[in-house]
């Protein structure tokens, strides 16, 4: 492999060094350039290596996504590598499911394993392949090998992308743009952004791209300092970086959107010439109702209203906790419509779109599933139509809602294979698991989605050898196929990973946008995994076009909560820490000590009250209380939080792991997804994770949270 | 010395022991011949003797001297051989050289004290000496030595004043 | 009072009858072999009593050892220490031994300088009660380490790291100065000690006499050796007070020297040491009653030297009101945001109720001590002085730990909790003091034998019409 | 008298940062950047809730008037590299001391664990290893070989990742150059996704750092106190003129 950047030192310092791993020379630094799978996002990542491992991550400066910028969870990368936790090999659960006991496998007797599982299967429709978002190559090999064993393709699953609601977003560039596209925002150049509940700098899509564009907005050359305004019912970090916090009812802020266009369009303000077309849109939207229903002024609407018309380049963005409500859809809809308003399509500052791979055959990603897909899947394994359900880079156990009743279907399944690393609540459910390697270890690419101003595809590659006795899942995808032989080793033909790879990107090979060219396909390879991926050298924008969606007024419904406001007072409010995301982050010490950057909170996990809502239930910091839903109940420690409306309360999500670690474990909680209802969002057949209603009982005990900050400061700069 | 006798008397009273010494010198015996042990520290002079001159202050003086020489070079010529700069201090700050020159010179004054007092006493002694129990009981013990043809007078200058115990010194091991 | 000195009952009943009389003429009747008889034999006369408390204290003293050694394995992590509060009992236990250790040479330079006669019997236990309370603070500069076993750097010395210390820090002069005070106070005590020595040596036999005659260094008392300790003894009374003063105010300079709030003060130094002088000397009339008692020296300390006492301790804590009001009414005043809001927490925050044990403890013995009677009755002056070394020591306890708590930026405010390794090691320097003293008291003469002979050399009696009256020759 | 053996520049720098509370969203990345690169031990839920984490980079949140109008502010806060740090004389042993970048220098196996320099610190940025560091096997791996680990009883702060500093200095002196502006980067700075941390030298008038410590927006933490810190802050909300 040819190193990705300069060698950092000069001196070499002389040791003993029996057996070097290829290409590294003692004590003397090798940067590779790799990819991020902390997340979805797929940002660019230089790796420090010395004497053969890994020793620090950065961003990788060339790459257009993050360009050489990193966010917590990617920085904790070596975590996942070197966590102690890990399998060290293949193993078969010996004292059956839930056993936790182990014994290791041979990789030869457990892919024959893995085959024999395959080929005797009564019919390809019994076997079920429910899997996370994958890198894409490991997506197509599956893709590939489900239709050529006829099997019904993967279902995609993961709760990460549920939160930032992935699904939703995608389905609102259908509607509006008509592709499955994801629109890129962009924020750089933007004066006025009204987010609406996305938590732009933490985890929605591509955080690290967007604090990006954040700096460069707030104190940038050339444009002024732009303004954010975030409607939410809880002020995230993101709320606390904004200029005005809105907190608006939850599941209404669509109706503020609405209202706002309605008076933009009534009013004709700003500097957009006619809003005769968009009258239409709004011509059943009343300001009064709307700003009953949001529970936000009209004078707040009309001041809002008139900075987001009046300002050059403003730009609505519908974000990640709208998907979570059973109207979910409407409400991005509105607030994408205000972007229409304002004529920020496809201009600076506005909205676009991700560009596509550059090739057809890198263009097959994986996508989000509809949300009754997955249900589907556990009913059929509630009915015992699955007889052998493979899983990859999801736990749905801790993912899923519990009364989605996913842990009793998998028990039905006869037999399930996973390729987690990590012995997580679904792994602990598999009869076989083939660890993976950790994606530091790992081959892969990503067209990163949302994208950036132009044509970007990561390229990963293994920047140590593999710790342990783990193989690709990629790899074993292609063993597999040809120990079926027959269709499915037609569909997969190629030797191994690398070769696939290699084929697949030096289709690129020749292009003329390329950030760099080469003289051979060989060579190309080579700089393909120097610069860490392959990008366009100028920036290339995609303008959407408008559907005529925009010929019909918006669509307008209520929010629903699951669960009686008399017996169940506060809606629950869940959200992905941003350390442990959707729990990934768990298993790693550096990301489980950082504290959350809201409460300081380290560790632990949390409920956060307003103030008022703590006095009337007479409770203070750290006391214990019972959250109950009318699906279950859990007992968390309380975080007196100014900054969220009083009958809202919060949790975190990430905690509260049965499995998957000592450092995950060593949090006691449990998943506040237990306490969510299975509803969804009919429009985008999404679930709707906001929407479930809770009840506070106090239980007397206390927990002292590991805060960063002294309780008797009481949040104050200086005591003047 | 076959010409010289040496004497012990204990008296339990310090007015005769101070007539005593007088008629004593009388007969012709110096002061240096007399050795008064007593229980009990009299006086300057009760005894009628005048008291030898002592060194003890110069010892002391040249002791304070020395430690505040230690003193300055601890404070002062130290932070020179290994310079560190540290939050604007320069190397050398008065007060803290202040400080550490004061605590040697007492440190050594102290020190110089004990040990010239005991230099001057040529202490610790334990080799067999004329001493006498009965003075920690109270008696003041008188010892001297002088030329054998004063014996008679001068144990009879004694007995007048209520000496008992005369004779010769045991010297015990102190 | 039974065991008082036979005389209390007497000028209870009525004072005006020439109570001087016999107080003055502290045993006239008695021979001097008689008196050292009456200071020997209680040494000698170890009874189970002695030998249980013995035990005890040993018992303590080595679970302290044990918690120690526990603390440097596991790290300074098993005391309750925390960021911000980085000193706490140490440091506290720290200053109050250093304060306990100054009324000593208080009581036996200064006295002996102002040939105040009633110092005599008591200056002994002062001076050992100084040496072992040094001893004890001695301990705390090593066990506040983090990295004990590299103490020896904080030596100056040529070494291979070419490095010096940093005689900037406050710690490098506490080091310096309390190994002077230590030193100073011990070859102090030591001096005074030998013609007692040599009286012992005289009286004894068996392993005490080789002890004593070792210690003795031959002494036999002739008019030049007396004359030369008088000499030293008057040197080491000068020398010994600066250093005594110098001490306490170096000790308190570790905390004024930084910003730290509160402890950034002027008014420290002299603060410190009244507060020194007020504990300490509390401290010793506490002790003198206590073995007073055990060893049955009624004859010698009698109720005329606690009265003293009683009023040097009033004088000082007056002066320690006066000191604490003095730097109180300034940070008052000057309103500063984080000094306010320090005030705030003791005066009625989470430290209200150290602050008003501190202020009860040490106020409410000064209007006790005004009446003779409670000077005078040792039970009650025993009780009066220990509420002040409690006054004392919470007031150390604030100063340290209580400022510590809260710092400029309240985000990094803080709490503190003790855990068992830290108040096993505070009982174990405790129960070592007491111990040392409980030896000691068997082994040396508790009181200086022939200051007591010397002091009864000074008096006659002389009639004022129908009055005996005590009259001393001023002589050296 | 090995003095300064590992001073590599002469002349007057004087390290500094930039911390823009404008661009500052708290997302806690040069947190784990700074415990990636300098071999923090991770203290566990119980002694991190007694105050005994050991970031070095600790990012203050502030809130300010009451719901609604509720707002949160940022401000991240790490050793200030005072001049007249009030935490180096009080240290018998010279563990800390001053070098001639204007750096405020930790010798860790100099330390020994008198605290005095914790108490000194205005700004409590001064952390202690109460325990013995533990890395599971295989952790250690992540260990950087360029800083040493501090085992307990020893105090340790940010030190402006000065072996980055020495490593780029190096680099630029076998190329006979001084490094250039920007060009060094503490793990924090480098990582910092809105690019609010900003690391140079004060003295050069043309460098970026010194440029806005002109800034009307700038300001020091505590600068009632005088120790004239090396990390400048600006503040939030406007832009610069």
């Amino acid at each position: 492999m040819a190193t990705g950047l300069a060698p950092a030192a000069r001196r070499v310092v002389i040791e003993p060094f029996v057996d070097p791993p290829e290409e590294t020379l003692p004590g003397q630094a090798t940067w590779y350039a790799s990819t991020c799978r902390q997340c979805p996002a797929g940002c660019g990542i230089v790796v420090r290596t010395i004497n053969g491992r890994a020793k620090k991550i950065e961003g990788n400066p060339l790459h257009p996504l993050n360009q050489g910028k990193l966010c917590a969870r990617g920085q904790a990368g070596l975590q996942v590598l070197y966590n102690p936790d890990r399998l060290r090999n293949a193993v078969r659960q010996s004292g059956g499911r839930g056993s936790r006991k182990y014994e290791p496998l041979y990789w030869t007797e457990a892919l024959d394993l893995l085959k024999e599982k395959v080929a005797s299967l009564s019919h390809p429709g019994r076997l079920a392949f429910l899997g996370g978002l994958m890198p894409d190559h490991v997506y197509q090999l599956t893709d590939r090998l489900l239709a050529a064993l006829g099997a019904a393709p993967a279902v995609i699953y993961d709760l990460h992308s549920t939160l930032e609601g992935r699904g939703p977003a995608q389905q609102l560039s259908q509607a509006f743009f008509g592709t499955g596209d994801l629109p890129v925002y962009d924020l750089a150049q933007s004066d006025a952004v009204f987010s609406f509940g996305a938590n732009l700098f933490e985890t929605w899509m591509s955080p690290v791209a967007q604090s990006v564009a954040f700096g460069s907005m707030r104190q940038g050359a050339l444009s002024g300092r732009g303004f954010i305004v975030q409607f939410e019912p809880r002020l995230s970090a993101t709320g606390a970086s904004a200029d005005e916090w809105v907190p608006v009812r939850p599941g209404a802020e669509g109706f503020v959107a609405l209202a706002i266009g309605r008076i933009i369009v009534e009013e004709r303000l700003g500097h957009v010439g006619s809003h005769r077309d968009h009258a239409v849109l709004y011509q059943n939207v009343d300001v009064g109702e709307m700003s009953a229903a949001s529970e936000v002024p009209v004078d707040t609407l009309r001041r809002l209203a008139k900075a987001f018309a009046d300002a050059d380049r403003a730009m609505a963005i519908p974000g990640g906790y709208l998907a979570g409500q059973q109207n979910g859809f409407a409400s991005m809809l509105a607030v994408q419509a205000l972007n229409l308003v304002v004529a920020q399509i496809g201009r600076q500052g506005g909205v676009f779109l991700s560009t596509p791979a550059p090739t057809v055959a890198l263009r097959n990603k994986p996508r989000v599933n509809p949300f009754s897909d997955v249900l589907n899947l556990i009913n059929r394994m509630n009915a015992g139509e699955v007889d052998l359900l493979i899983i990859h880079g999801t736990n749905p156990v801790y993912e899923l809602p519990a009364a989605t009743g996913f842990a009793e279907a998998i028990t039905r399944v006869p037999y399930v294979i996973s390729f987690s690393p990590f012995v997580d609540e679904t792994a602990v459910w598999a009869d076989l698991i083939l660890p993976d390697h950790t994606y530091l270890e790992s081959w892969g690419y990503q067209v990163p989605s949302p994208g950036t101003d132009r044509p970007v595809i990561s390229g990963q590659q293994p920047v140590v050898r593999p710790l342990y006795d783990t193989r690709s899942t990629a790899q074993v995808l292609i063993d597999l196929a040809a120990r079926l032989g027959g269709s499915a080793a037609e569909a997969i033909p190629w030797a191994g990973e690398e070769t696939y790879l290699q084929e697949m990107i030096t289709g690129l090979y020749g292009s003329s946008l390329g950030a760099f060219d080469a003289r051979t396909s060989a060579g190309f390879w080579t700089l393909w995994r120097q610069y860490g991926g392959w990008w366009s050298e100028k920036e290339i924008r995609r303008e959407p076009e408008i559907t005529d969606i925009v010929q019909k007024p918006l669509p307008m419904s209520a929010p629903q909560y699951f669960g009686d406001p008399e017996e169940y007072p506060f809606h629950l409010h869940l959200y992905s820490s941003i350390a442990l995301t959707d729990g990934r982050g768990a298993n790693q010490p550096w990301l489980q000590e950082t504290p959350d950057p809201m409460t300081t909170v380290q560790w632990g996990m949390w409920v956060e009250l307003n103030p008022q809502t703590a006095e009337s239930l007479g409770v203070g910091d750290d006391d214990i209380v019972l959250v109950e839903s009318p699906y279950s109940a859990l007992e968390v420690s309380v975080v007196i939080y100014p900054g969220i409306r009083p009958d809202v309360v919060a949790i975190p999500i990430g905690q509260g792991h049965q499995d998957y670690g000592r450092f995950a474990q060593a949090v006691t909680g449990s998943n506040p997804l237990g306490l969510l209802a299975p509803v969804t969002d009919p429009d985008a057949d999404s679930l709707a994770w906001g929407a479930t209603r809770v009840r506070l009982l106090p239980t007397g005990r206390k927990k002292k949270l590991a805060r960063l900050e002294s309780l008797d400061g009481q949040g104050r700069e200086s005591i003047g | 010395m076959d010409n010289t006798n040496t004497l012990i008397a204990l008296f339990h009273e310090s007015t005769d022991t101070a007539e005593a010494i007088d008629e004593l010198h009388t007969l012709g015996i110096e002061d240096e011949k007399m050795v008064v042990i007593t229980g009990v520290p009299y006086p300057k002079g009760a005894l009628g003797r005048q008291l030898e001159w002592l060194t003890l202050p110069y010892i002391v003086l040249a002791g304070a001297v020395a430690g505040f020489l230690f003193g300055l070079f601890l404070a002062v010529i130290t932070p020179h051989l290994y310079r560190l700069d540290i939050g604007g201090h320069p190397p050398v700050g008065f007060p803290p050289a202040a400080i550490i020159i004061f605590v040697f010179t007492m440190m050594a004054t102290i020190v110089s004290t004990f040990l010239g007092v005991l230099w001057e006493m040529n202490f610790p002694r334990f080799g067999p000496a004329p001493y006498h129990r009965l003075v920690t009981a109270g008696h003041l013990a008188v010892l001297l030595e002088y030329p054998i043809t004063l014996d008679s007078q001068v144990r009879q200058v004694l007995e007048s004043h209520k000496a008992h115990h005369i004779g010769e010194p045991e010297r015990m091991a102190l | 009072m039974s065991e008082a000195s036979p005389n209390q009952p007497k000028h209870a009943n009525h004072p005006d009858q020439m109570p001087e009389f016999e107080e003055r003429l502290l045993l006239a009747e008695r021979k001097d072999w008689e008196i050292n008889e009456a200071v020997l034999q209680p040494m000698f006369k170890t009874g189970r009593g002695f030998w249980i408390l013995v035990a005890i204290l040993g018992a303590i003293v080595l679970w302290g050892l044990y918690a120690w050694g526990y603390l440097i394995y596991w790290g300074m992590g098993t005391s309750g220490k925390n960021r911000p509060v980085y000193w706490a009992l140490f440091i506290t236990t720290f200053v109050f031994w250093v304060g306990i250790s100054h009324a000593g040479t208080m009581i036996s330079a200064v006295l002996r300088l102002l040939k105040a006669d009633w110092r005599r019997p008591i200056t002994r236990g002062a001076e050992a009660m100084t040496a072992f309370a040094l001893l004890m603070a001695g301990l705390y500069p090593l066990i506040h380490l983090g990295r004990v076993w590299k103490f020896y750097w904080m030596i100056p010395y040529p070494n291979n790291r070419f490095m010096w210390p940093n005689f900037q820090s406050p710690l490098m002069w506490d080091l310096v100065a309390i190994f002077t005070y230590l030193i100073g106070s011990s070859l102090y005590l030591y001096l005074a000690l030998i013609p007692d020595m040599a009286m012992a040596r005289d009286y004894t036999d068996g392993w005490r006499f080789k002890l004593y005659r070792v210690l003795a260094l031959g002494w036999r008392g002739t008019e030049a050796e007396w004359h030369k300790l008088h000499r030293a003894l008057g040197i080491f009374s000068v020398a010994i007070i600066p250093i005594f003063l110098s001490v306490h105010s170096i000790v308190s300079w570790d905390f004024a020297v930084t910003v730290q709030p509160r402890w950034h003060s002027t008014i420290f130094a002299p603060y410190f040491v009244i507060g020194a002088v007020y504990s300490g000397l509390s401290a010793l009339a506490s002790i003198l009653i206590i073995v007073r008692r055990s060893m049955r020296l009624q004859e010698f300390l009698r109720s005329e030297h606690f009265d003293s006492l009683g009023k040097l301790v009033l004088v000082a804590g007056m002066a320690w009101v006066y000191f604490w009001f003095a730097g109180f009414i300034v940070e008052w005043y000057g309103n500063e945001p984080i000094v306010r809001e320090l005030i705030h927490e003791e005066v009625s925050g989470r430290l209200a109720p150290f602050f008003y044990l501190q202020m009860s403890a040490n106020v409410i013995p000064i209007i006790l001590l005004v009446f003779k009677r409670i000077r005078t009755t040792p039970v009650l002056l025993l009780g009066t002085t220990l509420l002040v070394n409690v006054g004392m020591f919470t007031e150390r306890a604030l100063i340290v730990i209580g400022s510590l708590q809260r710092n400029d930026l309240p985000f990094n405010w803080g709490s503190y909790r003790p855990t068992w390794v830290e108040i096993s090691i505070v009982a174990m320097t405790f129960a070592g003091f007491a111990l040392l003293y409980t030896l000691f008291s068997r082994i040396i003469p508790f009181v200086p034998v022939w200051e007591i002979k010397e002091g009864r050399l000074r008096y006659t009696l002389r009639r004022i019409g129908r009055l005996l009256v005590p009259t001393a020759a001023e002589m050296e | 008298m090995a003095k300064d053996a590992n001073q590599s520049v002469e002349g007057s720098i004087r390290w500094a940062l930039v911390v823009d509370l404008d661009r500052c969203t708290g997302c806690q990345a040069c947190v784990v950047a700074c415990h990636a690169e300098n071999n923090m031990q991770i203290v566990g839920e119980k002694e991190a809730a007694y105050g005994r984490w050991t970031h070095w980079i600790i990012i203050h949140r502030y809130w300010e008037g009451e719901y609604p109008n509720v707002k949160a502010r940022f401000m991240p806060v790490m050793c200030q590299q005072c001049t007249e740090a009030p935490c180096e004389p009080v240290c018998p042993v010279f563990a800390t001391y001053h070098n001639e970048e204007g750096l405020n220098a930790q010798i860790y196996n100099r330390c020994i664990g008198t605290r005095f320099c914790g108490n000194a610190c205005p700004y409590k940025v001064r952390v202690y290893n109460w325990f013995r560091p533990e890395f599971p096997e295989p952790l250690a791996e992540q260990l950087n070989p360029d800083v040493s680990i501090r085992t307990r009883g020893i105090i340790e702060k940010c030190t402006f990742c000065i072996q980055r500093i020495r490593r780029t200095e190096i680099d630029a002196r076998a190329e006979g150059r001084s490094p250039a502006d920007g060009e060094i980067q503490p793990a924090c700075v480098q990582t910092c996704p809105t690019s609010a941390l900003l690391f140079g030298d004060l003295n050069d008038p043309d460098s970026r750092v010194s440029q806005l410590a002109h800034s009307h927006r700038s300001f020091r933490l505590l600068p009632e106190l005088g120790t004239d810190p090396g990390v400048i802050y600006l503040k939030g909300g406007e832009v610069n003129v």
